[in-house]
């Protein structure tokens, strides 16, 4: 009866439509670790691992063929090199327009270093470590949704052997 | 009066808990242990979330502003259990069904022979 | 002061609780049920690192120990085999 | 072979339990920085220095990661400013993982 | 276009509710949460709106109306659950009802309201939307015909997720 | 003494019990059933850790679990039930 | 004070997980063992940064109880959660890696056990 379904490797209808609700929860959290992350816990690799675990949701609720349909693990690997791009792109203007590699040329400027008083504080502090922070995120992002889709490919194309 | 709301809630909330965990030791088969884990524990959990927002209101009404945010976040963490739960309770029973677990004395089966 | 003992006594069923789950988890044979108790230890490992106050750690234990860590190793036990031990 | 490999185990193990029961007490990292902080500087443990500390007269803070950084969140500003390196490694190695199953799968693919 | 639309709208209120803290939002805030909302919505369009039955606020009243009731078969179900976890009186079996649902949402409304409501857990669901629902006090007055009447099992929910999601 | 902190002793074990069953389970549904319960029952402890901390931050950490911990039960119940990923 | 009982877990974990390396045969068991093992040092760096009675290293919407004034006393140590919080990453990135060798090997040599592949080999 559902042979043709199985094989898409989709599961029922009622786990793909919470799925599809939950996916864009779980994305807007991860941005929400992401950019918070020089304020509340959080920062590039926690907020990268859930987006990582949102896109890991559509493969297992949607099947591994239509998540690559739309996003492929190329795909991944350059947004991953993009993030790494920036990480030390970032850190090379340090070494220019300040002392060091990696320096915090930004804190004390007027848009980004804003330094916080005690307790609130704006999303606009803390120099380079959001731009550092975003620039990880999509790493980690890139980096894990490659690895489980690469894998979820392999053994789907072993089984098929 | 508000400490008394908090205990009575956290109450029913943890009991609620504990009644699910013995369900689940005590019950014969899969699908009547997944009755057990999955409303009880939805429940209880509901509960000591809602003791929770109602300290954070609480807190927010005294003059705490921030505390506000404990609401906020209980709040989405509630939705994401009331949305997940069954689901996965549905997705563990279809499993176990299709992997062959009869249930346990039963008296009607409309779904054997069905699928595979 | 009564806080601070119940403190104590988290930190004391936590501890025993994961040994437990680790136990499980490398004592059975089936490794899909050895995945679940590793899956349970790493639940109770950012219960811990939450209770010891280090939520950024405990954040992503908690995003890489909840799907991915369990995601790899059960697709490598649908490519691989699921029993331990005895051959095919 | 098997024989010696437990034996190993066992001294290892023997050796885990002792280094265990002469560690320092749960909860007391050794820092004391009420005596040391305003006066000594150099006696400062790494940590304590990147707490740093509030003024409450002026409202500022006096040294510390929220004064160099900016970032309220004190482990974030060790992890991409003190310890930009290691996280610099940590990126290359994610990478070096996913290059390493590229390699040994792209070919596979299609 | 208007997905993408809707689907950012969903994002950016999720992201005030993320971010509000007893004040009002600073700019920052919001302009990042316009950025970050367009940039998740654009990722989720396709799969998070697929109509817009959802946009008309009559079904929002419905599902307003619907929660104190459903609230109420679930302390209903967990009492119920608590007699038979303490008795041991149990007397399950598998039935299969054509609530004769075709949306997706209303089906998935209904699925999780018989999950948590007493006595009964949805275990599959077929092509033509039928549920299987594992019921663990079967009476006998429900076996004797074979399309099954839904009204003893889960008594009027079909009703209510016909409404909310068709 | 804070009630919150003696709700989540009890809770702690309740879990206990939960592993009592991911041990036992003579098959694997039990014991993902298990994991399912364990899962909700730590979210809801830490919840009640922060409360009784007072500390807001801490209650992202739940919200992580929550939303995330469902992807492990559907990996489960679809290696269980057959079929290609 | 519980003396120094989260040590003492960190050590089981610890040997739990080089048991499983050691006399384990199973890949995918070893793997298990090795994240046991990881999670035993994550959790001894955590757990030698705990301050008692300390909160979380972050400014922002600290708890009521806490005055500017005795800050440095009051917080956790933050330079062990940041290596803590290097090495997790790290290692779900080796151990995606160590289980696509394994899957490698299992289409290559048709089975799982280390000591009939060393046997293969020859």
């Amino acid at each position: 009866m559902k042979n043709e379904e199985m094989n898409e490797g989709k599961m029922t209808v009622i786990v793909q439509t919470i799925a599809a609700l939950l996916f864009p929860l779980a994305l807007i959290f991860s941005f929400y670790v992401i950019m918070h992350g020089h304020l509340t816990p959080g920062g590039g690799f926690q907020g990268g691992a859930i987006g990582a675990s949102a896109v890991v949701l559509l493969i297992v609720a949607y099947g591994v063929k239509h998540v690559e349909e739309k996003m492929t693990e190329g795909g991944f690997s350059v947004f991953e090199s993009l993030g790494g791009l920036i990480f030390v792109v970032v850190a090379i203007f340090g070494l220019f327009l300040a002392t060091s590699f990696l320096a915090n040329f930004l804190v004390n400027e007027p848009i980004f270093g804003k330094i916080p008083g005690w307790g609130q504080a704006p999303l606009n502090s803390g120099g380079i470590l959001p731009i550092l922070n975003i620039a990880v995120g999509m790493k980690v992002i890139g980096g894990l949704s490659a690895v489980v889709l690469i894998l979820a490919l392999i053994s789907r194309e072993g089984e098929e052997k | 009066m508000i400490w008394e709301i908090i205990y009575i809630l956290l109450g029913i909330g943890v009991a609620f808990n504990v009644l699910a965990s013995i369900g689940l030791l005590r019950f014969p088969d899969v699908y009547t242990r997944l009755h057990a884990g999955t409303k009880c524990t939805t429940f209880g959990s509901i509960f000591i979330c809602l003791a929770a927002m109602i300290y954070g209101l609480w807190k927010w009404h005294v003059g705490d502003k921030q505390m506000i945010a404990i609401t906020i976040h209980t709040f989405f963490a509630l939705i994401a259990i009331l949305l997940t739960n069954p689901t996965g309770a549905h997705a563990i029973a279809r499993a176990a069904h299709r992997s062959g677990i009869k249930p346990v004395k039963a008296v009607v089966d409309d779904l054997e022979g069905k699928n595979v | 002061m009564f806080e601070m003992s119940l403190f104590e006594i988290l930190i004391i069923l936590l501890s025993v609780f994961m040994i437990a789950s680790a136990i499980i988890a490398i004592w059975f044979k089936d490794l899909l049920a050895s995945v679940i108790a590793l899956a349970v230890m790493s639940l109770l490992l950012s219960l811990y690192f939450y209770i010891l106050h280090a939520p950024d750690v405990a954040i992503a234990e908690a995003g890489v120990g909840a799907c991915l860590t369990t995601a790899i190793l059960i697709i490598t036990i649908k490519a691989t085999k699921r029993m331990e031990g005895d051959e095919e | 072979m098997k024989k010696l490999a437990f034996i190993a185990f066992v001294v290892f193990l023997f050796f885990l339990f002792y280094s265990a029961y002469e560690m320092r007490d749960f909860g007391n990292p050794p820092s004391n920085v009420r005596e040391t902080f305003p006066d000594a500087k150099y006696k400062v443990t790494m940590d304590d220095r990147i707490i740093g500390k509030y003024n409450t007269t002026t409202g500022e803070w006096e040294y510390g990661a929220v004064e160099e950084t900016g970032a309220n969140n004190v482990v974030t500003s060790v992890v991409f400013d003190y310890r930009g390196y290691d996280t610099l490694g940590e990126a290359t190695v994610l990478f070096t993982a996913i290059a390493g199953i590229m390699l040994l799968f792209g070919r596979e693919k299609k | 276009m208007l997905a993408f639309i809707a689907s950012t709208v969903f994002c950016f209120v999720m992201w005030l509710l993320l971010t509000f803290n007893g004040n009002f939002w600073q700019t920052d805030e919001l302009v990042a949460g316009i950025v970050m909302a367009c940039i998740a919505g654009f990722a989720s369009r396709k799969i998070l709106v697929k109509d817009f039955k959802l946009a008309n606020p009559k079904r929002w009243l419905f599902i307003l109306a619907y929660l104190p009731r459903f609230f109420y078969e679930m302390a209903k179900a967990n009492f119920d659950v608590a007699y038979r976890v303490l008795t041991g009186r149990i007397n399950p079996g598998i039935v299969k009802i054509s609530p004769g649902l075709k949306s997706d949402v209303a089906i998935t409304t209904l699925a999780n309201s018989i999950t948590l409501t007493p006595g009964t857990l949805s275990v599959d669901v077929d092509e033509e939307k039928n549920l299987y629902i594992h019921w663990i006090n079967v009476k006998e007055e429900v076996l004797k015909k074979m399309p099954r009447d839904y009204k003893p099992i889960c008594s009027n929910f079909p009703d209510w997720a016909r409404r909310i999601g068709e | 003494m804070n009630p919150f902190m003696i709700t989540l002793v009890l809770v702690m074990l309740s879990i206990a019990i939960a592993i009592i069953r991911v041990l036992l389970g003579p098959t694997v549904p039990d014991r993902v059933v298990g994991l399912d319960t364990i899962n909700t029952l730590v979210i809801a402890s830490m919840i009640l850790f922060g409360v009784a901390k007072e500390e807001i931050i801490y209650i992202d950490v739940a919200i992580v679990y929550a939303l995330l911990s469902y992807i492990t039960t559907l990996f489960i119940a679809k290696y269980l039930q057959g079929g290609k990923l | 004070m519980i003396y120094n009982l989260p040590f003492l877990t960190v050590v089981a974990l610890i040997a739990i997980g080089i048991y499983a390396i050691i006399f384990k045969r199973n890949l995918i068991k070893i793997a298990v063992g090795i994240t046991i093992l990881e999670s035993g040092v994550n959790l001894f760096l955590i757990t030698l940064g705990y301050r008692e009675g300390g909160v979380a290293p972050i400014f922002t919407n600290l708890p009521p109880g806490i005055s500017p004034d005795q800050i440095p006393e009051k917080m956790v140590l933050p330079v062990p959660q940041a290596l803590t919080l290097t090495s997790i990453v790290i290692g779900v990135a080796v151990l995606a890696l160590i289980l696509s060798f394994t899957i490698n090997i299992y289409r290559k040599y048709g089975t799982l056990d280390a000591g009939k592949i060393r046997r293969l080999k020859e």
